[in-house]
């Protein structure tokens, strides 16, 4: 049964805790991109919470206006939405975004890895991504997704995954359709296929974040949030998970986390609305 | 070839001809107009970015002069823009990057439209819509692009995808064909008389869809003098040259966003949301696309002044 | 033997003269496109005198700035000075003008013919242009030239040539390289070769003005310079032109020609001191 | 597998990091630094348009460093920037578009290493860089091109041409290869110290050449804060995410044009070619590139602030 996934407690939001949690990822201090592709709304969040905090040269990306470093201290309602340009940096074209997509990045890059978030109808065990629909034989889908927009660009390099629903319908064994290469049918097949491009590192979901193992390339739980229990991760995925010994419980957010979210960044509050789903 | 017959405008002084009134020319038409210009056309592009900066304007205007049986080079995300004329029955074939509404849901229309096969959705994505257009923009041949659609299913699904061999490598690449257009549309800001058209947010792709088009027509929020557009040649998103007609429609965006002038009208889309979903497209289309006489008809139906100021207030932050 | 082209007279000077021609030129109401490439000061002098005089609808372009339609009433030292932007009212991409180059002109098209200036190293019979070198084989050139830049572009659609040199040298019966397709080797392979694309329409020198056979494509005498005689023409070009039987002189510039260009575009003089030759 | 090993930084709390100190790394170095990089690379892009905007302070420093046997990938017309590198014998290969002086002359040293065969030149043009350049950006296999090299001798005379078959006409059309290179180093008139720059005129060759380049220097007139540049982010030429170096020279252009900020040194052009011409090519390198320990020294050996005053007022008209 799909239910909104509440953290258990009415400190801080599912939405909130999940930009928190972005945001000490982007906590190293290399030049890394955070970029927001559409309605990445968490992820833009994430990324100007770290860089006020802990990343003050991570480049925040808002895909849909094109700009980066924006100083927004309220939330635009998307990534295209004008007011995500705020005080922006500098503009590129979308062209300048489909270059840098093509191009891919290798390891030792100056733009190492990307803290973007992809979502989808549907990803797998391997972290591929569908958008396209679910069903067939195609054309004859059950479900017409949107389509593919730019998730392609997951198979640009490093990237992370970031999801807003987590069910067996969304994490299946195996998507219907590829719009994005994750790590492929595992092992070794992205980096023969895509030039040695890095593959998918994390995945966020509003119950758990989750990694992938290191040879085969299958999706393993690495923490589940307070409030959850792993079998509630196991009873809502679609796939066998890779469940280690030692799972650990993700540390909630703190209250000064909370405090610069909501008075630097998110000051309309628009993550405490944001309805995020569990089954 | 032995004789001199064409005539030779260099040897006429222009003293002779300068007496003609020196009159530049103006691109200005009427919305009624430049929607029979569309409606008369088989294919067209657009840009824009999900639900800010559409020349909704210009599409009502193409629904009510019948276009039908379109193809559609849509931009890389897009909702009412391509919802709508689904629902209206304008297109024919889509080349599909993303339809949808985000958080507001998935599209209606088009949703329907490929449940029912009433529309050759050709499955293509960012790069493909992109890279195609800027081989179209360039009349090259095609785009090849490599380590990308290799690890996808776009190659089995889409049929205008082709293989090559880089002759530089031996190795296969992707052919992504050129995407040109009879007519592309867009939504400015501002521009002036003589097609010089300002976007102040936009997505880029505006220059790009222009070259790939036959003809471009661009409706403004507010027309400019070309003393304005010359104080800042660098804020001028399309020069003059490749713009054929201008069309003056304040709001024209309605209901998306207008990069730095106006808001979404969030409202307005939840209901044309819930009008089609509940299989009552053709109220929504009478009422807002065929019935409006003209365009300030059509902005008082969404709320006249009081709605359109509250939503440059939005914007603005105030 | 090389010497100064004048005039035979004081009242205006051999460059003002060819400025007032190609601004005549551009008298038609279309929408066309007075194009500059590299150092084309005189054609940038003449499509604003004409955009002042009789084509309010021209739009002028500086290719070295990628400006269109700036106001300058002092002519910039080339199209790459920044002072050929001043006032105007829209800047593109090299990559913009690459795209209309590759894409071309058909019949028909909303921008019609280019009033573009080339010139090169040599010119032949058929308008080919060479700014390769001389000599050969190739790399054994006597002369190196300075490269093709985007004369290439002469084969885009139909462009005129203009020349600052009238000489046996520069006027070839056959350039050594062909940098930019004129009429190919005349006849129908230009249409052949390059889709459909009409070719370059009228050559410009110090002494006269030629245009293309309607068949064969091979260059015409049109008119000569008041100062100068169809046997100076012929005796300084290097291969058989076509002499028509009723030659013209080229209408002298009028006062008021003269007067709109150094008041309203040339107010330095630029165009008084260019030196061009013949022989 | 079975037991997690690695670092979560999700884990930890942003309150436990963020006592370090919190400041965002400069970018800028000096020029010296910057030549000794450019230096002890292979390749390297500029952009500029002829005698305008190119980065000839960077370019003397690497002359300094000494930079030899260097492939470069020039803008599509060049003067000194691609002359002076060729007399200091800092090239061994160049993508030739245009190198001369238009209405002062052709190349010197440019035409004694073709005479002398010295360098290494593929006969290119403007579309060849631009295409390459794109091409690179993305790092796409090739650009294919038709209705262009087909009439003309550039295939015979440039092996890196190839032929590949358009796989949607079956027609043969012309591939152009990609032109990456190690380092683009770029004039521009004011950047911030973490590489947003802008440039003021230019040709927009900057963004491609940047991206397909692994490393991006920048020489600016002048710092600036990034408030400055947040003022307009539509002026920002090149993001600074695309940069890694930043360095400082006032009238680092000299002695070409910086776009609306200082004229073109003519008189200086001129001693150049004077010099290049009769064989003293050593001379003005020892004068201008060796011997002047900083950038004032050599602002000084040109004409110090009277010059530079005067150079700048020319561009103003006053």
């Amino acid at each position: 049964m799909t239910r909104i996934a509440t953290p258990g407690t009415d400190r801080y939001s599912t939405a909130e805790f999940m930009a928190i949690l972005i945001a000490r990822y982007c906590s190293g201090d290399r030049e890394l991109m955070g970029s927001g592709g559409a309605n990445q709304l968490v992820s833009l969040a994430a990324s100007r919470l770290a860089q006020l905090t802990v990343a003050p040269n991570l480049w925040l990306f808002s895909g849909g206006a094109g700009v980066y470093n924006s100083k927004f201290d309220t939330l635009p309602i998307s990534t295209w939405d004008p007011r995500a340009g705020y005080q922006a940096e500098s503009r590129i074209l979308i062209a300048d975004v489909v270059d840098n997509g093509t191009k891919g990045r290798k390891p030792g890059d100056r733009i190492a890895r990307g803290g973007s978030g992809y979502g989808g109808l549907q990803i797998d065990k391997y972290g591929n991504i569908n958008m396209i629909g679910i069903g067939g034989p195609y054309p004859d889908l059950k479900v017409r997704g949107p389509g593919s927009v730019g998730v392609v660009w997951l198979g640009s390099g490093p990237n992370n995954v970031y999801l807003e629903h987590h069910n067996k319908r969304t994490l299946v064994d195996k998507v219907d359709y590829r719009s994005a290469a994750g790590w492929m049918n595992g092992g070794n097949e992205r980096f023969e296929t895509l030039n040695g491009r890095d593959g998918p590192q994390l995945v966020w979901t509003p119950i758990c974040v989750c990694d992938f193992t290191e040879d085969e390339h299958r999706m393993r739980l690495v923490s589940v949030h307070p409030g959850f229990t792993v079998e509630d991760v196991i009873e809502n995925t679609g796939f066998e998970l890779v469940i280690p010994d030692n799972v650990m419980t993700t540390t909630p957010p703190t209250d000064r986390e909370l405090d610069i979210l909501r008075t630097r960044v998110d000051r309309d509050g628009l993550l405490k609305k944001r309805r995020m789903t569990v089954g | 070839m032995a004789h001199l017959t064409k005539d030779y405008p260099h040897m006429t002084p222009l003293d002779e001809r300068a007496a003609r009134k020196l009159e530049r020319r103006s691109k200005i038409i009427s919305l009624e107009e430049a929607g029979k210009i569309i409606a008369s056309k088989r294919s067209l592009s657009l840009a824009g970015s999900h639900s800010a900066d559409a020349a909704m304007a210009l599409i009502r205007a193409a629904i009510r002069a019948g276009a039908r049986d379109m193809t559609m080079i849509p931009p890389v995300t897009a909702s009412i823009a391509a919802d709508l004329p689904i629902a209206a029955g304008m297109l024919k074939k889509l080349y599909l990057s993303y339809v949808g509404f985000e958080y507001l849901g998935l599209a209606p229309a088009f949703r329907k439209a490929a449940a029912e096969k009433t529309l050759d959705i050709v499955e293509a994505d960012e790069p493909f819509i992109i890279l195609g257009t800027q081989a179209a923009a360039g009349g090259r041949p095609f785009a090849p692009v490599q380590y990308l659609y290799e690890a996808v299913s776009l190659p089995e699904l889409n049929p205008e995808l082709k293989k090559v061999v880089d002759p530089f490598t031996g190795r296969e690449v992707y052919a992504i064909p050129p995407l040109p257009s009879d007519v592309f549309i867009m939504h400015a800001q501002a521009a002036d008389a003589y097609g010089n058209a300002q976007c102040w947010g936009g997505t880029g792709q505006e220059r790009d869809k222009a070259k790939a088009a036959d003809l471009v027509i661009v409706q403004a929020d507010e027309i400019v003098s070309d003393e304005f557009i010359s104080r800042d040649a660098s804020k001028t998103t399309i020069p003059g040259i490749w713009v054929d007609y201008v069309v003056h429609v304040p709001y024209g965006a309605h209901p998306t966003f207008s990069s730095n002038n106006y808001a979404l009208d969030e409202d307005h889309l939840k209901l044309y949301l819930d009008l089609v979903r509940n299989g009552r497209a053709d109220e929504y289309i009478q009422k807002y696309v065929i019935e409006p006489k003209d365009h300030l008809e059509y902005l008082d139906r969404i709320g006249g002044l009081p709605r359109t100021t509250q939503l440059r207030r939005m914007l603005s932050g105030a």
